[in-house]
């Protein structure tokens, strides 16, 4: 079996579920014929019919609100946002109404909302946003970034089985690079855990999505120059893994937090401030954030890539933080 | 907790909560017997939020807002009698008359307006944004018209789960500007889901009268955006509107998608218990208290010989001495304890 | 920089960007001018277009995506010219010709589809999402419909202003689902502001049907729910659509308020330079290929003698100099300096 | 002349600038008759007309969408959210338009939109909200949260005036509540400047809007017991006045950052993270923050009491730090 792409995981990872589950409906633009604008729902038409994939009109607050009201007739909505761009236009549904729900009257909204993130394709402002500190901001959600096709696939599965909503941010610049062998049985992937991506001693990356891979590159270059490094991948942002992280942070004591949303209210705040707080004294030095600047996500090849974290930038950091 | 999957349905109280019979004999007559339900639960209502807007909110034992449905109490009502227990209810927030149809009584109402734990939310949320799964009726959220797009996902999961179910969902004038309205019937009608479309159109919206909210002249004018049937009642005559409920709900269980019914009021009283509605041309008060709907019942029940006036003064009593007793309660009703303010943000193990 | 207050005008070219003059004599004629104009913009946007589509992009020259009016050119056209200079346009992401009207030429729009400083954005960001407040044409953001609010409120501000200038607002069919186009003409109705609306319905969004889209027949259904006149015309005509922006003009410029103007067409092509468009039945392609707007006008042009075979061949090859020229000019033009990225987030002293 | 309150200077600030500039008019949701749900624009259409005091239709998206456009058309819109909650209805025009114009194609949209925000009013999880940190983490906008009368009134008018996006959050609770003198002339307040609130030397809280109050009763106390605490008022979130924060970090080397927002992702984080990435030597200790938990604000009062960070809390975590 040849090695299976991050896309082909999240696929597969909705379509065994929408075999086991019948309540599984997913709804959303062009995602019935057409099979989805990154195809990751391709032949699910077919297969389950056009009740079960319900290609929708062009308006992301009645997608996300529908699935709501499906869930609450005990329905298991997966709906998709074109880009995750467009979760703003159905904001107001997510955390009004999604995410204060079981809180407010007892009433689980068990959704999911795919959301393909990220930038690195050319897309420009708008077709390569990473909005997920807004959603990690809001207490009744929960936040998934994958960012390997093992975990694609298991954690789409928890998501839909999970009794709240949860945003699920699946990478686009993932969808066809990143593949790997995945187990032939059923499995999921515990949402909550965060994942030691590769053990190291002197330093830790803490991360998530597409910049794994680049904390992975960071981390070999930098073994090479004699620093072991660790790569934490976070998995899921909310509820954030605080022990994996600060058992990290007690075997390092040197930190950097990636990621690839702008830094500036981004989730790396919120990582910092946790590692302060919870193992200060365990630290050689200042808590580092790489992260995208303060901008919107241009489209111009070399101010895109300028814009994008990147593995030389992370080794700079990281020599300098060796070095500290 | 997992979602409801299953639901269980609400014994329906047909008189109410210990609501006297009457005198009159119990005739055969489906008419009569429909309007006295119609005089209970319109009378609950307008005796319920009566005491909670005119007395313990001046009294200070209710904090948050205030919104009353006082003379267009007959809509959701009217419209609420025609819902099967197995429909899926979407109040919004003047509809009180809803849950006591739903069989959720004054008491817990009235601690539900307190912040008390025996309210519908436990203090988790306060006034009107209450709800209950199992009795299918959904909780509003502030947003005007957010339950539009719920309520249309509700009911094509009620066609997709094969059920003979429907949606009721219930808004005001003002929330038709809101593109949640649009984006959601527009969805049901597309996807010819269940859904029947209860605006009341009380001229109000806050203090915004109807023609800065919209440039056409009916709520109805809008059905033919979304390719779906629209009339016009009177919302203030509760039959009319029953009747209109029960042409929408036949369309709707018949496959035949939503069904949009614009019911004139009035909203008789400021937009919350904060507002004296200064703004309100005040010819208007005295022109449509005359059109009041719990009277324009009552004139018709006396007419037809349906109940006597001593019916209805018992029935009143009934009534005043139940909301009396369920204030009492409610104000037994403890507050919950601040350990409840992190619970339930979550499914917990 | 300050909020442009005092506007500059563009000069308008009236036969485009060195368009070569026509061998008949210029008559007095104002259509067989206008057919000219018409001709003269509807090549070069397909010219372009099919330049960006199937071949810079196919070259790997252009990595964004792209969206092009193949087929439907005539509408951003035939309204875009009725539009005067002052007025504020708001195209969508199929309305290139708008661009050439306001006298952006091909050099700018290859530029900017390829990211270079040349481009109108200067390579912040990519395709038809660009704008010059100069020359009054509003950039959109990708998401549909978002512009219809803006435009609202654009027109407002210049009723405010006690201008004459109007807006017009371009979108297609799956716009119209958007909650956004709901409020933002619902606001500009009651308002009674200046605003040109102007559908093009090509019956697809990305792979979506009407159907899919709307339960109404027509776009020009949902006028009603606005309270204002909407009509339908045949998009591929230019002459229909620029007589019926005429009308719309007029009506808004009169203090009427909006105005709704759906156009028939259809998308002679995928969504977008990816996509092959296989869901579309094939014989569609063929049928619309028949109705194409540039034929239709040459055919009209020739048939009234308002144009010799050598003279629109004559254009044509023109066009294809100039388009050559301004890949060429875009070629050269440099990509941004990476010290772009983090300038002008804000105002800069 | 009697003390104006923070509503009133508000109001007064909106006044002088619809007075000096033509171009400067108000929409919303009945701010005209009925002078706004909180009475800020309350006298205004009687003085400057239905043209510049426009009462709109439930529409939060138009109302945003609608100012940015008069903008470009040279005016200079203030938008009014009923409350900042329903902000979230207009979430994509802010993000997604406003924010990334000037930056895309140097379009300003220079509008403001007031948002009255927070609890303690007992207005539960939809009338409550203190959702700042969405903004602050959207490139392109700048945020406001004044504490006081003269800031209030100082920043409104530099926030009409400023050229880019500016969302102003006033805090409902202080509306009446807090009140002073303010100077008979014209001034402005400047956007981007923190403020000390009050000089301290062993500690430091890093607050803004409602909070500013409760730390200043906190420090109080704090004296009282011999640490002498700073209060440093943001005053504007976005940009965060980074030197303001540090020059107090280096003189107390122990900071509280404080907010009434849910903690996680909240702008808590983005601060402690700056200090520890800017500060860490002087730091004698963890950076601790004070915020709300992370839930929905509740309705019923002693659920709302036990939400709000308050003095007490402030005070027990102070001493704890302090003795650090
Ligand atoms: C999106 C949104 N914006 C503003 C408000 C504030 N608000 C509460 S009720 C109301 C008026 C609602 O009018 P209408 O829909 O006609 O209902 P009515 O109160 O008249 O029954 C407003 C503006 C809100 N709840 N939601
Ligand atoms: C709010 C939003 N959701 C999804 C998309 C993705 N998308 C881009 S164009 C398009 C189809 C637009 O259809 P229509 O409005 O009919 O315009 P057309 O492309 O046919 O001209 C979609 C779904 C988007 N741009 N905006
Ligand atoms: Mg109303
Ligand atoms: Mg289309």
């Amino acid at each position: 079996m040849p090695a299976t792409t991050y896309l082909e995981a999240i696929r597969q990872g909705i379509w065994e579920e929408m075999e086991r589950d019948p309540n599984v409906f997913l709804l959303g633009e062009d995602i019935g014929i057409y099979g989805g604008a990154f195809k990751v729902t391709q032949g699910m038409l077919e297969r389950f019919g056009d009740k079960r994939v319900v290609d929708t009109p062009i308006a992301e607050s009645a997608i996300v609100g529908a699935a709501i009201g499906a869930s609450f007739m005990g329905l298991r909505p997966v709906a998709e946002m074109q880009f995750a761009d467009f979760i703003t236009c159905g904001f107001d549904q997510i955390v009004n109404f999604a995410a204060k729900s079981r809180y407010r009257w007892n009433a689980p909204a068990p959704i999911v909302v795919r959301a393909p993130s990220g930038g690195g394709i050319h897309g420009g402002p708008y077709h390569s946003q990473n909005p997920e500190a807004w959603f990690v901001h809001t207490p009744g959600l929960k936040v998934i970034t994958p960012a390997t096709a093992y975990d694609a696939k298991g954690l789409i599965k928890a998501a839909i089985r999970d009794n709240d909503p949860v945003i699920f941010f699946e990478h686009k610049a993932l969808y066809r690079r990143v593949k790997e062998d995945l187990p032939e049985g059923e499995y999921t992937v515990p949402i909550g855990k965060a994942r030691v991506h590769r053990e190291g001693r002197d330093m830790s990356i803490i991360t998530y999505g597409a910049m794994v891979h680049v904390a992975a590159e960071a981390a070999a270059q930098m073994e090479k120059e004699g620093v072991s490094t660790e790569v934490i991948d976070l998995r899921t942002l909310l509820p954030l893994d605080e022990e994996t992280i600060l058992a990290s942070v007690r075997k390092t004591s040197k930190v950097i937090v990636l990621h690839e949303a702008t830094i500036t209210g981004g989730i790396g705040g919120e990582i910092a401030a946790r590692i302060t707080e919870k193992a200060f004294e365990w630290l050689d030095g200042p808590v580092v954030r790489i992260a995208a600047p303060d901008t919107p996500v241009p489209y111009s090849p070399p101010l895109e890539e300028a814009f994008l974290p990147n593995t030389a930038t992370v080794v700079e950091r990281a020599r300098r933080l060796a070095a500290y | 907790m997992a979602a409801v999957k299953s639901v269980t349905l609400p014994e329906l109280n047909p008189s109410g909560f210990g609501a006297p019979e009457f005198s009159t004999p119990e005739s055969q007559d489906s008419e009569a017997a429909l309007a006295r339900r119609f005089y209970y639960f319109l009378s609950l209502q307008r005796e319920v939020e009566d005491r909670i807007e005119r007395k313990l909110y001046r009294q200070g034992k209710i904090l948050g807002g205030v919104y009353v449905g006082r003379g267009q109490e007959a809509i959701g009502i009217g419209a609420g009698l025609v819902a099967r227990p197995d429909d899926v209810l979407f109040p919004c927030h003047r509809d009180l008359g809803l849950y006591f149809i739903r069989g959720i009584g004054p008491r817990e109402v009235f601690a539900q307006y307190m912040g008390r734990v025996g309210g519908l939310t436990g203090g988790k949320d306060g006034n009107m944004h209450m709800g209950d799964l199992n009795r299918r009726i959904v909780a509003i959220i502030s947003a005007m018209a957010a339950s539009v797009p719920v309520a249309a996902g509700a009911a094509m999961a009620l066609k997709y789960q094969g059920s003979s179910s429907i949606a009721f969902n219930f808004f005001g004038d003002g929330a038709t500007s809101r593109g949640d309205w649009h984006e959601g019937i527009n969805l049901a009608a597309v996807q010819k889901a269940p859904l029947v479309l209860i605006c009341n159109n009380n001229q109000y919206a806050y203090s915004t009268p109807l023609e800065k909210q919209m440039a056409c002249r009916h709520v109805a004018d809008r059905g033919v955006a979304y390719g779906i049937p629209a009339e016009i009642v009177d919302g203030n005559d509760v039959f009319a509107v029953y009747q209109a409920a029960q042409r929408a709900a036949e369309h709707a269980r018949a496959g035949k998608g939503p069904y949009l019914i614009e019911c004139k009021t009035f909203r008789m009283t400021g937009h919350s218990a904060h507002d004296g509605g200064d703004y309100v041309p005040k010819h208007l008060w005295g022109e449509w208290a005359a059109k009041d709907p719990i009277l324009k019942l009552a004139g018709k029940m006396l007419d037809r010989g349906w109940a006597t006036e001593g019916d209805l003064e018992r029935m009143q009593a009934a009534i005043k001495r139940e909301t009396d007793e369920a204030v009492d309660w409610a104000e037994r009703s403890p507050y919950p304890d601040a350990s409840e303010l992190t619970r339930n943000v979550y499914e917990e193990a």
